[in-house]
């Protein structure tokens, strides 16, 4: 019996589509690799709440369980870029993407 | 004993194996030496196996191990031993054989030797996988190591560019034709389901004449065979591959390698018949290709040059003969042209050896008396070339004249237009060489010397077989008994039911078509007598003349007469051929289409901009594409 | 699952006694601990055993893919030491990294469920992104690992929107399951699932380097250092496209119809791109990662095509391909270090002075190029003729013009050392294992080509 | 529940505007905070789909771990001083333009498929730590185990980037 009261999923689709094109624009707008990093990471929590909804819609505890093993990935991943953006720094000073030009052709 | 097969080719590999791996021990001639016993063996075998299928025994297909086999097509690695294969068998080994013994002279004194027996071992055991496959896969695999081969030989003397860039034009025209072959095969198994030579041919049986899918195959074989064997539009390399060492040329470029396609396609013949559009165009491109290099020939000065458009001329002509469905012929032309060729190679290498180096024919003269054994052999491969009776040539070259006759007028015509010429540049190069006087001082520091043994007897036993070749097909008219029609009968009769032929040729007739070309050769040999040995006209580098100047030089009105109805215009054809067809037009376009490769190749890596933003937005772009497309239809 | 928990073990004993600075144990242990990995994995061969609800599933594909993969360790591990000849330091760190993305590479060619293969590809691309990053004062290397690391995360979020959407309306992370619900679907999947297959399609895409999302890979592959790249082209390649052919194989195997057209454009591209740009490069290294490019395409079609044989196939590209790259690789190392350089000028009568070498690397050159008989003819002749039964003539006609292209480039480091005039470089050292080495690889790669089928019929 | 709505519109309206402040603003440090911000806003979002150990999760890993990691990032390389690297309005507008068509691509596709909504999130009971820790340590234990793996290679690889030596 459909409840009318509960938060239509579709809500939470757009939602996180849109979060998602945010996340995907900031990548492409931005030359600042510490914030492409963040927008990256907006891309993945729209992943995460996409399936959290509909691991709640569904009954199914499995896609929480995703959750919780993207959290898992983002945090390594994030320290490894961090890392590398700090190897980066001490190298050529910025952290401006456009400078990393010399690999071409 | 058929079930032997295999040690023929894995004499010449283990010979490869050694030589290579050890190519800084052996010392001396050691190398050649054992290259040498590693061709004989596989020759004496071979002479058994002959022997055996002439007295009727069997064609045996014995399989080595399965190799490939997908649910549907199987491919085993297996060895087809039959009269065709067991004829090439004699003729590569053989004539292989009295190669290497003559390269062990020729080469004594190059620092490569020993790297030079490796590759012309390897070369022998890729020519044996060719021609004992019993699939176009081996034939295929065996196509492509004697074109690494005569690449790596070509390039041998490295240091030159020049040669390097012949290896590579010869590399890459080849890879255009195997193209084309490689097609073909991946036809065939949609087609058939199969690349066995029996299973596709008893198949074929079955399918109409003049099917798309057939003709296609066909066509698409036959382009490997241009490749391959030099014909128009892809036979510039040949000319050019004779950068590579003498006894090279006589093996790869001349008896052996390039004969492939003709091979091949008879080979093929139950393929071919069912296609008469290709039938067509290889006798048309056949006769062009004789036409042409012949013509090229005819006012050539590289001693080497003018033989290499003598084979594409030759080769030529055994492609007519398969495109009028005369497959013996061919075959019997590509056996005496093994003959003979590798003897006028051979000796054109002996001649080039006792001047040291020299080829422009210009240069030479009077050789007559000072390297007679050399002499000799010359004029009897050039006697054997020219399709004088008895020597082979004028068997097999009759034979084939007689199978163009079947297919109409004008191909007989202009197959004995090519014929002609080759008696002209044979022997426009045998008098210049030979006869006149010395054009170049004797050298005191570097006489002028007979070669040693090792490379007169090989030659001199080619030049027996030269002889004595033509009459394994000497026709019932002469009284023979056409043992070589007989003999590869089994493989070509099939297909005769698929040819029409014309009239049958009466007695009387078949006595004018083989008389009338030999008159003919015979005066065009007396034109070159005329020319170049009473008169001595040879064009040297000499100073621009006005034409009164050139009418007053040349006394003999005779010679001006010459010179403008016959000299001038198929001089003027000649260069024609060479400096805008073969420069201008074919490498041109060879060369053009692997500029517009790397041109695309320059141009088309600035999409690798270096900028991750850049790369960040086209991954965007293709990604939208992609659902856009597979989503929205 | 032997086979990880073993390279496991490994990884952190090694990481111990590199801590304690035993630099002699740890190529040895390695080795020991690699090969003892090898047989444990193969122990399972034969019995498909389906571990963890159906998580991971070590069939017969799955362990075929895994030995590939211990054997590009075995093999880069073997020439480890020529690339970091003159280095004080244990290297445990760098070792641990590439056992730790072959254990990724493992999980990503026997996972069952999409939730491994996230982690197993996580595994495999976070070692990925610092090993290409662990020459630190290089700043070709530290490029290198920033672009890897921007377009790879990037790739990823579309991969995990994709496997969320998946998951929205399969209900399950568990690819037979997956399967049954397209199937429950009667052949009416709705368009929010075929997105989400494709987005998940576009992520594995990116991780063979195909057309259009290949961008990062020359780059990569230019900076890295040299022995990862050589490792990162081959594990790579071979984990992902394993992953690949699991999930098209058992998830999506009933919509194979839908996506062939997408794949096929994208293999069609891959191959031309990937030779063409290829051919201007006179920087072997850059020219390699051009040529992976390319090879990723033949690759995609192995996919577009299934029939019983492909996956053995596939294990046969695969093997050849890593042979020949690996062996190019080593020849290429000791090359740079000697002369400091990979451009083609460096290659100058290797022949005459270095012969094992030249010939090892013509053989690995011919066989990358599919010149008969040698492994990679077979392989791409094996391959072609699928796809060919399969009806896509066309696709063949252009995978063979671009192999008829990519001789071209392979055959510029065998003119240089056999064929180029000027004065030869003088002579390289190198040591007599290292000479074996190479020529074992070279005899591998011409008997594979003779025997295709005993490869081809393990699958 | 008209309760639950409205907080699902305040939640998601205040993430997609910080989301957005954190491109728009010019200065690292901003767009740290302003992504804090989203992130607690997603939290918002997990608690109102009933998942309450994700939500304390993700606050723990992405605002405590995460977001201090760059914010760490952020002081010792003193990035804010370094201002913006503006790209040309062209490539801007691309972006966005790129962007909006991929939205709308995925909301066209959304809407094409009615989802359909199999339970209540309200009162399920699948987000709490008991049935989660339950099935993760049953079913999914062997991804679990693989993790440490993960965190393992991602620590050995930021150490050694962090390292002084040339290898």
């Amino acid at each position: 019996m459909p409840n009318l009261q509960i938060i239509p999923l579709d809500y939470y689709i757009i939602f996180c589509s849109a979060l998602f094109a945010i996340g995907v624009v900031g990548v492409l707008v931005k030359r600042n690799a510490l914030v492409i990093f963040m927008s990256i990471e907006l891309m993945l929590n729209s992943a995460n709440l996409l399936l959290a909804a509909f691991s709640a819609y569904r009954n199914d505890p499995a896609g929480q369980i995703f959750v919780f093993f993207i959290m898992v990935v983002a945090a390594a991943e994030v320290a490894i870029g961090l890392a590398l953006l700090v190897m980066i720094y001490r190298s050529t000073h910025t952290i401006d993407i456009n400078v990393l030009n010399k690999l071409k052709w | 004993m058929f079930e032997y097969i295999w040690l023929v080719p894995l004499f010449p590999l283990i010979g490869f194996l050694v030589i290579f791996f050890n190519f800084r021990r052996l010392k001396g001639v050691t190398a050649g030496v054992l290259a040498s016993i590693m061709v004989f063996i596989p020759f004496v075998i071979s002479l058994f196996f002959f022997f055996g299928l002439m007295n009727g025994a069997e064609a045996k297909t014995v399989e080595l191990f399965s190799w490939i086999s997908f649910n549907k097509l199987s491919i085993p690695f297996s060895f087809l031993i039959d009269r065709l294969s067991g004829l090439m068998l004699l003729i590569v080994t053989g004539v292989g054989f009295l190669i290497h013994v003559y390269s062990i002279g020729y080469m004594k004194e190059d620092a490569g030797f020993n790297r030079f027996f490796s590759y012309m071992n390897l070369f022998v055991f890729f020519m044996l996988l060719l021609v004992l496959g019993s699939n176009y896969l081996i034939l295929f695999i065996g196509w492509e190591g004697v074109g690494l081969c005569s690449y790596l030989l070509i390039g041998f003397w490295f240091k030159n560019q020049e040669f390097n860039n012949a290896a590579k034009k010869a590399f890459i025209m080849n890879r255009i034709g195997d193209l084309g072959f490689l097609l073909a095969l991946f036809m065939l198994i949609h087609q058939f389901g199969t690349l066995n030579f029996a299973e596709i041919f008893s198949k074929s049986s079955a399918i109409p004449v003049g099917t798309f899918s057939i003709t296609m195959i066909t066509l698409l074989l036959f382009a490997g065979a241009v490749g391959k064997s030099a014909q128009i539009p892809l036979f510039t390399w040949l000319p050019d591959a004779m950068a590579g060492p003498t006894p090279v040329s006589a093996l790869i470029h001349a008896a052996t390698m390039v004969t492939a396609g003709v091979y091949m396609v008879a080979r093929s013949n139950l393929l071919f018949v069912l296609a008469p559009v290709t039938l067509m165009t290889i006798s048309v491109i056949g006769i062009a290709t004789a036409l042409m290099a012949g013509s090229i020939a005819l006012f050539q000065n590289d001693i080497k040059k003018i033989l290499a458009y003598s084979t594409v001329s030759q080769l030529g002509l055994m492609f007519v003969a398969l495109g009028s469905g005369a497959f013996t012929g061919a075959m019997f032309h590509l056996t005496t042209h093994a003959f003979f060729k590798a003897l006028l190679f051979l000796a054109a290498g002996s001649v080039i050896h006792a001047l040291h180096g020299e080829q422009d024919i210009r240069k030479m003269g009077g050789l007559k008396d000072r390297i007679p054994v050399t002499f000799w052999l010359f004029i009897i491969g050039s006697l054997a070339i020219s399709g004088i009776p008895p020597f082979a040539g004028f068997f097999s070259k009759d034979m084939i004249l007689i199978g163009a006759f079947h297919s109409g007028y004008v191909l007989w015509v202009l197959s004995v237009a090519a014929a002609l010429m080759t008696a002209f540049y044979m022997f426009r190069l045998l008098f210049i060489v030979f006869w006149g006087k010395a054009a170049v001082a004797a050298d005191p520091k570097h006489p002028v010397h007979e070669s040693p043994k090792s490379m007169t007897i090989p030659m001199s036993v080619l030049a027996v077989l030269s002889i004595i070749g033509g009459f394994i097909g000497v026709p019932a008219l002469l009284g023979g008994s056409d043992r070589i029609q007989v003999f590869l009968a089994p493989l070509f009769s099939s297909s005769e039911a698929f040819l029409k032929h014309g009239a049958e040729v009466s007695e009387s007739s078949e006595i004018l078509l083989m008389t009338i070309p030999l008159l003919l050769i015979l005066g065009v040999i007396f034109l070159a007598w005329s020319f170049y040995v009473k008169n001595r006209n040879i064009e040297q580098e000499e100073p621009e003349r006005s034409f009164l100047g050139n009418l007053l030089y040349r006394k003999f009105y005779v010679d001006e007469l010459y010179d403008t109805i016959v000299q001038k215009p198929v001089a003027g054809l000649s260069t024609f051929f060479h400096d805008t067809i073969e420069v201008k037009v074919i490498d041109r376009f060879v060369n053009q289409t692997g500029n517009l490769v790397v041109w695309i190749g320059k141009n088309i890596r600035y999409m690798q901009t270096g900028n991750v933003g850049a790369y960040l937005f086209f991954m965007v772009i293709s990604i939208i594409l992609i659902l856009v497309l597979n989503l929205f239809k | 699952m032997k086979a990880i928990i073993a390279l496991s073990i490994l990884a952190v004993l090694n990481m111990f006694f590199g801590v304690r600075k035993m630099k002699k144990v740890l190529l040895p242990l390695i080795f020991i601990g690699l090969i003892i990995t090898m047989i444990l994995n193969i122990s399972d061969w034969g019995k498909s055993v389906h571990y963890f609800n159906e998580m991971f599933i070590a069939d017969n594909f799955s362990i075929a893919f895994s030995s590939v993969l211990i054997l590009i360790g075995i093999l880069i591990f073997m020439f480890a030491n020529i690339y970091y000849k003159g280095v004080e330091r244990p290297l445990e760190d760098i070792y641990a990294l590439i056992l730790f993305a072959i254990i990724g590479g493992i999980v990503m060619a026997s996972f069952g469920n999409l939730i491994l293969f996230f982690v197993g590809l996580e595994t495999l691309s976070i070692s990925f992104y610092v090993l290409a990053g662990s020459k630190k004062f290089d700043i070709a290397s530290n490029e290198a690992a920033m672009k890897y690391f921007l377009t790879g995360s990037f790739a990823t979020g579309f991969l995990l929107f994709g496997i969320a959407l998946v998951y929205g309306v399969s209900g399950s992370f568990n690819l037979e399951a997956i399967n049954t619900y397209i199937l429950g679907c009667n052949g009416n999947v709705p368009m929010i699932f075929i997105a989400g297959m494709l987005l998940i399609f576009i992520g594995m895409s990116f991780k063979i380097a195909a057309v259009p999302f290949h961008f990062w890979s020359p780059d990569v592959y230019t900076g890295s250092p040299t022995l990862i790249t050589a490792f990162m082209t081959t594990a790579g390649k071979v984990a992902s496209i394993a992953a690949f052919y699991r999930l098209i194989t058992i998830a999506f195997i009933s919509l194979h119809s839908e996506l062939t057209t997408t794949l096929t454009v994208i293999a069609v591209l891959t191959i031309i791109v990937g030779n063409l740009s290829a051919v201007y490069q006179d920087n072997l290294k850059r020219m390699f990662a051009y040529s992976g490019v390319a090879q990723s395409g033949y690759l995609l079609m192995a996919l577009i095509v299934l029939g019983p044989k492909s996956a053995g196939i596939l294990l046969f590209f695969v093997l050849s391909y890593v042979i020949a790259t690996i062996t190019a690789f080593a020849v290429l190392m000791l090359i740079r270090e000697e002369r400091g350089t990979f451009f083609i000028p460096a290659f100058r009568g290797l022949a005459k002075n270095n012969p094992v070498e030249a010939f090892a690397m013509a053989i690995a050159m011919m066989s990358l190029a599919g010149i008969p008989p040698l492994a990679g003819f077979m392989a791409k002749y094996n391959l072609f003729v699928l796809t060919a039964e399969g009806g896509y003539t066309w696709l063949v006609v252009v995978a063979v013009i671009g192999s008829m292209i990519s001789i071209y480039f392979y055959f510029k480091p065998i003119l240089a050392s056999y064929f180029s005039e000027g004065e030869p470089q003088h002579k390289i050292e190198s040591s007599v294992n290292f000479k074996i080495n190479i020529l074992v690889l070279s005899i591998l790669m011409i008997l594979l080509g003779f025997l295709p089928q005993v490869i081809i019929n393990l699958l | 529940m008209i309760f639950s709505k409205y907080l699902f519109f305040i939640l998601s309206f205040i993430a997609i505007y910080a989301a957005l402040k954190v491109l728009i603003s010019k200065k690292p440090m901003h767009s740290v905070l302003y992504l804090t911000l989203t992130f607690f806003a997603i939290g918002g979002h997990y608690i109102l789909l009933n998942a309450q150990f994700l939500a304390v999760v993700h606050i723990i890993v992405y605002a405590g771990a995460i977001m201090v990691l760059f914010i760490y990032t952020v002081m010792l390389l003193n990035l804010n001083i370094q201002g913006e690297f503006p790209k040309s309005r062209l490539a801007k507008f691309a972006s966005a333009i790129a962007g909006g068509i991929l939205l709308f691509t995925l909301i066209a596709v959304f809407r094409s498929y009615d989802l359909k909504v199999l339970a209540d999130p309200s009162l399920n009971q699948i987000g709490l730590v008991k049935n989660l820790g339950k099935i993760l340590f049953q079913d999914y234990y062997l991804p679990f185990e693989l993790s440490s793996i993960l965190f393992l290679a991602a620590m050995v690889g930021a150490v050694m980037l962090g390292k002084k030596d040339i290898y």
